[in-house]
């Protein structure tokens, strides 16, 4: 397994699949759809291969030598442009403990996605075309670690998500579709900024000596790698990384999507078809954090350091102001956005408290987030596909008519309020473990326990006014779960049991890396106050 | 018999019934009679429990046994060093007399419930709903360890959820599980601040190491304060789950549930787990920590006591009871009388659960009539009910002779006792006066069902006693609700076995100058750390001076209570309607349960609520309002743009395109679609280039 | 009169190139248009040589020239066949008559 | 004035005379015949310059190939029995002024340019050399070239039989 280049084949393997696609008649839907089923099968069962031969003790973070499955060589050189001087990019992939769950993540929710594609019926090939490529845009950006790489597949995704939105959506897909679009190019164009500023402030040291700028985001970690004279160094007197946090932050943010900038989020999840909001809510909000993870912190740990607080404090928003919200809305969907928003809030949280417990809190919370939504996402597309409407009033005691259909769904409402048992509790316990450990965000934690009791009010409200009570006279013939809708519920029930029951399954991948990180964090401010005395 | 034979035992009395569960939900649609497989699981392990008893208090009766393993394992922590986080069994005497206990009733109730639920669509989910909730009580039962007790508890209130929404098409009965779940969350949110703070002061959740750090000296911020606070967070924990006042609001309504559920789970055991988690984290309250547990507690006995004077349905009634007697174990706890508050809680457990089968027996038999004011003479149709129930009734109104007598009779003295040692008489002053009531309002209650002249003829010609199944659970629990299962003197508990040698005062591990001044070691007895005996001779003092006062008053106060309730409505010497209206605002008071629930909906309720629509309208409007407002800021001055465009820019270029046009028709002689022309012009253009470009 | 050099091998192949051009633009007949590619081909022949002989670029200049040579030959086969074709379809070679690109 | 450069004056008059023959003369005929003369010419300029083996294959491809393959197009073009086997011209004016003012302005250029020339001293025989060349340095080239020559044969073929 040493050199075989097994996370382009995971990141491009959609791609191929585009391509044979591209070749298909568009009449062939079958045969369509079952080769992006078989694709993304392959990317589980390679997500499967890498979970294998995955190293539990090796950290990553930012010793280039202990991040796996490394692929590395010199992609694009062009020699001598003027002032720019020799641009040298590198094609640098490889993974550690933060990544791995993210991959994971990634090949499951697809896969599932694409199971719940099945019922798309308008212009298929184009729909499975654009899938495909989302595929590898998000794959890419879990496994990238250069910058300029991480961002072509930052910008990859974007595309393809707005014509899913805008073609296949709802009745407001236009609307909708810009806004998630110019939102997230929005937040793109911040973190550009920035990733050029970092170009021209740190050199890499080549193996035969030279120095080149580069976006390798592992040398822009190291602190010695930066120019005195650079930008965004360090040992600038003008201090501009603090505005460069803020923004490349802000890009992330959207992204996560952090309060202020969450109201794309809604909108967007309404109108798309089911399986784009199950992996815009599975795997693409995850993209934020996992970005602050992997280059706000590590690069600027001594901005993260300041900042910690304001972090704490947008998270406990995200968890109040999401749940409020949550328990105001009337639409199903527009309901889960909302509760999306809240967690992700706990994620935050989890990040700023900046130690072991905080962070494997926060990414387990990716990974938990990434499934249990994925499933309520899901289970509102399946009456939705029944009935046609999502208004919470319209429905009532569907509990009577579609029992299994009502057991799946009592799985994910529990894991998404946290109930032991569930993988949800956990990764909650975790970040509230964490963040309650730092002395400087522990007032916000009290008050963010609330979302607990909120997230118990709006999904227990849920329930009762979807499944319990009197059935509504005018469902009483709906079909309960057919094969194919329990080939998508089951695997994600299982794993929600699963990781509650069992969650060192998951936390011992990560807990090396973000022991590592942790420790990172702390060196470096040391490092730093030597450097600027601050 | 070894020590870990008993805790491989305990495993499996745990998991015995999650088996049972999930069989038992995946099969209920397919197989009929699965049901019959939970019932014997439940027999298995009922029967373990009692060889697991019986072992334990024959083989290890002065021993904990532990038994852990490791369930997540963060690695090496910077700064922390190691930290792991484990989860594990613990067996002392009190976990193996609850698990019994637990285990006991579960099974009655199952087999109660085999009659009373006949015919039930969901018959089969039922039992496994009964078989999860066993499961959890028992983990809370058996657990060695905060987190895992956190989990456990919020498991049972999932159960309870599932129960008490069981019949889910009625509004009301969904409505009462999800304000159950939600008021049990309020509660646990402060356990969980509290379990926080543990963590981050000793990085573990086991109760024995945190009792050995905190006996050498290790407090939360390194303050007695904060060693006190996180003792009453933790206790919020048990103030939800137990009903105390001011989340006691859910308990009545969770009687929505069938009946043999509210026996089980809101009489008998599920509500008894925040007493037990008081017991399990006692060692660490301080003194003020226990004093303000105590005011919890005797709010809750007084308060709901008082409401179950005026109320009409029978479960009700027995609902407000079983809040007020809880407040009692929590309150003798407060007064540091732990023997006397555990053993309330097994004794009220076993005759609660026979005062609800019985009232289950009534509604089953009346056909869902719960009115006890449509009830009565019920005595000659229904004489085995009526026997248990009045057993039953004799103990918690602590008549001599019954088991409630011994464990009341000790909690009054316990609190006689503290007053007497430290100048709080309010305590024993409500214990008393709540004595009285409870007396009183149980006899109301049998004499209002069982006696007098019935009220729907009709009904009450229908009505016949229970079949064995029904019957028999009921036979069993009132047996046990007599003195000579617990001590041989049917006046003194303290020459009893339960509390002589089963039951002890644990060990304080809070700073000495935290405790109660009784608490505090004598001089002379420091010496003896082995021995059980943990609080001050004064107190032991105190409480033999208190012992027979507190009886005698205890007697008068039950034999008054009983008296006033055959005066008012057996012999109807005094109407009671008369005394209502007299007392219109008490009255009111009382029969409105004080006005709680409209008091939460009103602030709490309707004020997230309102929050909530605020903040979904600002969200929509103001925030989205930006957003789009920005949109449409850019979009109209990108329609200037395009005007201007469109005018000027493209007027420009259109004028070249005109202008270019116009030569074009000039050179369009040229085009000969000759190529030789072509080529001749190009000759030409090349001769232009050369010229222009010459270098000489 | 001075030495003959490079110059006057690269003035005969500018001459050569001209008249080349010259006929390709005036001729009518498709053919005739060849032949004046043919002295293009030449001139540039010429051109290459000389430049191998005083340029010292050894004989690459003599092998490209023999390329040309190769060139020019499959040239002429597939143009000889392409005015067979057009004198099919238009009945005539005459380019001028040909000028269809105009619309 | 050396027999060197007698030489090449007559190869460049032949040559020269021949060209603007070819491209001047009306009969399709002559000016294929012109231009075998002017093949000849060109030949002998190779000579020269020391290119003995281009020149021969000058001579073969062009003489005996190229021109051969021109007469062939004019017979099959123009029926010789009917139809005259002269050819017009046009815009001879115009044509005339550009390629002379651009044959001008070449010949300008490459005289006054400073060429930096050095006179290699070439073996005579120079086949043995392009033998070695072709088949070991320029092999793919010339392998290619076979290729091209075989297309070229194909399409030929194809194209004169629609």
């Amino acid at each position: 397994m040493e050199y075989f280049p097994i996370l382009s084949l995971i990141t491009f393997l959609p791609i191929i699949g585009m391509a044979i696609i591209l070749f298909i008649p568009k009449t062939q839907t079958l045969i369509i759809k079952s080769l992006t089923l078989l694709v993304t099968g392959i990317q589980v069962i390679l997500a499967c291969f890498i979970l294998y031969y995955y190293d539990y003790t090796l950290g990553g973070i930012n010793d280039p030598a202990s991040f796996q499955f490394i692929e590395k060589f010199r992609w694009i050189e062009i020699s001598g442009i003027s002032w720019i001087g020799t641009i040298k990019i590198d094609y640098f992939m490889g993974i550690d403990g933060l990544s791995v769950p993210m991959v994971l993540l990634t090949a499951i929710i697809t896969f599932i996605a694409t199971l719940s594609s099945w019922t798309i019926d308008r212009s298929v090939k184009g729909y499975f075309v654009m899938f495909l490529l989302l595929d590898t845009g998000m794959m890419g950006v879990f496994v990238a670690l250069d910058f300029f790489l991480f961002y072509i597949f930052w910008e990859l995704m974007l595309l393809p998500m707005y014509f899913l939105i805008g073609i296949w959506g709802g009745p407001r897909r236009e609307y909708a579709a810009i806004k998630f679009f110019l939102y997230t190019l929005l937040g793109s164009v911040f973190i550009l900024i920035v990733m050029i500023g970092l170009y021209f402030s740190a050199q890499e040291t080549l193996q035969d000596g030279t120095k080149v700028f580069t976006f390798n985001l592992l040398a822009l970690m190291d602190t010695g790698n930066y120019l005195t004279t650079g930008i965004l160094s360090p040992l600038n007197p003008l201090n501009l990384r603090l505005i460069a946090y803020i923004a490349l932050f802000a890009g992330f943010a959207i992204k996560i999507p952090m309060f202020p900038f969450h109201t794309w989020l809604p909108d967007a999840h309404v109108e798309a078809p089911t399986p784009i909001s199950v992996i815009l809510a599975g795997i693409l909000l995850k993209m934020g954090t996992y970005g602050i993870l992997r280059i706000s912190y590590p690069v600027f740990p001594d901005i993260t350091h300041q900042l910690v607080w304001y972090i704490a404090l947008f998270g406990m928003i995200n968890i109040i102001y999401g749940a409020l919200c949550a328990m105001a809305q009337k639409d199903f969907k527009k309901l889960i956005a909302y509760s999306s928003v809240s967690h992700m809030g706990f994620v935050l949280l989890g990040m700023a408290s900046l130690n072991t417990m905080g962070i494997s809190g926060a990414i387990l919370q990716m990974f938990n987030h990434g499934t249990i939504t994925a499933m309520l996402f899901l289970l509102v597309g399946v009456i939705y596909d029944r009935t046609h409407t999502r208004g919470l009033d319209d429905f009532g005691g569907l509990a009577i008519q579609m029992p299994a259909y009502t057991g799946f769904t009592m799985v994910a409402f529990f894991a998404a309020i946290g109930l032991p048992g569930l993988s949800g509790f956990i990764s909650e316990a975790f970040v509230f473990l964490g963040a309650f450990g730092v002395e400087t965000i522990r007032t916000l934690t009290i008050i963010s326990t609330l979302g607990i009791l909120l997230g118990a009010g709006y999904m227990l409200w849920t329930m009762q006014r979807v499944y319990l009570g009197s059935l509504n006279e005018k469902w009483s013939n709906l079909k309960d779960l057919d094969i194919r809708e329990y080939l998508m519920l089951a695997p994600l029930s299982l794993i929600i049991i699963f990781l509650g029951v069992y969650p060192s399954a998951m936390l011992d991948l990560m807990t090396t890396s973000v022991n590592s990180m942790v420790k990172f964090m702390i060196d470096s401010k040391a490092i730093f106050s030597s450097i600027t005395g601050f | 018999m070894q020590d870990s034979l008993l805790i491989k035992l305990a495993v499996v009395i745990l998991f015995l019934p999650l088996i049972g569960f999930i069989v038992t939900v995946f099969f209920g649609k397919s197989v009929k009679k699965v049901y019959v497989f939970e019932n014997l699981v439940l027999i298995a392990s009922f029967i373990l429990a009692s060889i697991l008893l019986y072992g334990k208090l024959n083989y290890y009766i002065d021993t904990d046994l532990f038994s852990e393993f490791e369930w997540i394992n963060l690695g090496e922590v910077p700064l922390l060093g190691l930290i792991s986080i484990k989860l594990g069994l613990m067996l002392d005497n009190v976990a193996a007399i609850m698990i019994w206990t637990v285990m006991l009733i579960s099974l009655v109730v199952h087999i109660f419930s085999i009659d009373y639920m006949k015919g039930d669509i969901r018959y089969n989910h039922y039992f496994a709903y009964l078989g999860l909730f066993t499961f959890s009580m028992s983990g809370i039962v058996l657990t060695h360890n905060i987190l895992m007790m956190y989990i456990f508890w919020e498991l049972v209130g999932l159960s309870s959820y599932l129960l008490i929404g069981f019949w889910f098409e009625k509004k009301s009965a969904s409505d009462a599980a999800k304000k159950a779940f939600i008021v049990n969350r309020i509660g646990d949110i402060g356990m969980f601040i509290g379990i926080l703070l543990l963590f981050i002061t000793y990085q573990t959740f086991s109760f024995d190491s945190i009792f050995i750090q905190l006996a050498d000296g290790k407090l939360p911020f390194n303050s007695e304060f904060w060693l006190t606070a996180t003792g009453l967070l933790i206790f919020c924990g048990a103030i939800g789950k137990s009903a105390q006042f001011p989340l006691h609001v859910w308990l009545p309504d969770a009687m929505e549930g069938p009946t043999p559920v509210s026996a089980l789970i809101h009489a008998a055991t599920m509500v008894a787990a925040g007493v037990y988690l008081v017991v399990r984290v006692f060692g660490m309250l301080t003194g003020d920590a226990l004093l303000i547990i105590a005011v919890f507690g005797a709010l809750s006995a007084l308060i709901p006591a008082t409401i179950a004077l005026t109320q009409n349905d029978i479960k009700k009634v027995l609902a407000y009871s079983t809040v007020s007697q809880l407040g009692y174990m929590i309150m003798a706890l407060g007064v540091g009388a732990y023997t006397f508050a555990f053993f309330h809680l097994i004794t009220h457990a076993f005759f609660k659960a026979c005062l609800f089968l019985g009232s289950g027996s009534v509604i089953h038999n009346m056909h869902h009539e719960q009115d006890i004011t449509r009830m009565g003479g019920l005595r000659k149709k229904m004489p085995l009910t009526y026997a248990a129930f009045l057993i039953s009734s004799l103990a918690i109104s602590g008549v001599p002779l019954t088991s409630g007598f011994l464990s009341k009779d000790g909690i009054l003295a316990g609190t006689y006792a503290f007053a007497s040692l430290t100048g709080h008489w309010l305590f024993p002053l409500v214990g008393f006066f709540v004595a009285m009531l409870t007396a009183f309002y149980m006899f109301r209650l049998i004499i209002l069902t069982f006696h007098g002249e019935p009220y729907d003829k009709e009904k009450y010609e229908h009505a016949h006693e229970s079949k064995f199944a029904m019957a028999m659970p009921l036979v069993v629990l009132s047996i046990l609700s007599i003195f000579f299962w617990y001590t041989p003197n049917p006046i003194d508990p303290g020459e009893g076995w339960v509390l002589s040698k089963w039951i002890k005062t644990p060990e304080i591990f809070t700073p000495v100058e935290t405790r109660y001044d009784f608490m505090k070691p004598d001089e002379n007895a420091a010496v003896d750390h082995s021995s059980a005996v943990v609080y001050s001779s004064s107190y032991t003092e105190a409480m033999h001076n208190a012992h027979y006062p507190a009886m005698f008053l205890s007697l008068i106060v039950a034999g008054l209570g009983i008296l006033l309730a055959f005066l008012f409505y057996q012999w109807k010497r005094i109407d009671p309607d008369k005394l209502a209206n007299k007392f219109k605002p008490l009255y009111n008071l009382s029969y409105n349960k004080w006005y709680f629930d409209e008091i939460y909906d009103a602030t709490f309720v309707a004020g997230t609520l309102m929050l909530s629509k605020f903040l979904g309208w600002f969200d929509l409007k103001v925030i989205d309002g930006i957003v789009d407002g920005s949109a449409a800021v850019t979009k109209g001055f990108s329609k200037f743009s395009g005007m201007f465009d469109n005018i000027v820019v493209d007027g420009l270029v259109n004028f070249i395109a005109i202008l270019s046009g116009f030569v074009g028709l000039i050179f369009r002689k040229m085009q000969t679609g000759k190529v030789q022309t072509y080529i001749v012009m190009v000759i030409f253009g090349l001769v232009i280039l050369l010229f222009l470009f010459k270098s000489f | 009169m001075i030495q003959v050099g490079l110059n006057h091998f690269l003035v005969l192949s500018a001459v050569l190139f001209s008249l080349g051009i010259f006929g390709i633009v005036t001729r009518k007949n498709a053919v005739m248009v060849l032949m004046g590619i043919e002295l293009i081909l030449n001139a540039a022949n010429i051109n290459f040589i000389a430049f191998a002989k005083y340029g010292n670029f050894g004989y690459q200049g003599q092998l490209i020239a023999l390329f040309v040579i190769v060139l020019a030959a499959a040239e002429a086969a597939i143009a000889l066949a392409i005015v067979l074709n057009i004198y099919k379809t238009f009945s005539t070679v005459n380019v001028d008559e040909i000028d269809t690109l105009k619309e | 004035m050396n027999i060197y450069d007698a030489i090449f004056y007559l190869f460049a008059v032949v040559t020269g005379l021949s060209a603007f023959f070819v491209v001047t003369t009306r009969n399709i005929v002559y000016a294929a015949f012109f231009l075998l003369f002017t093949f000849f010419g060109v030949a002998g300029i190779y000579v020269l310059l020391g290119a003995d083996f281009i020149a021969i294959v000058q001579l073969i491809i062009y003489v005996g190939g190229i021109l051969i393959l021109l007469l062939f197009g004019v017979m099959l073009t123009n029926k010789i029995t009917s139809v005259q086997i002269k050819t017009g011209t046009l815009q001879i004016v115009p044509a005339a002024v550009g390629v002379g003012l651009f044959a001008g302005f070449l010949i300008a250029v490459l005289t006054y340019t400073e060429w930096k020339t050095v006179d290699t001293a070439l073996p005579l025989t120079t086949t043995e050399f392009l033998g070695v060349m072709l088949l070991q340095e320029y092999l793919v080239v010339f392998e290619l070239l076979g290729i091209l020559l075989l297309i070229a044969l194909i399409g030929a073929a194809s194209i004169a039989r629609r």
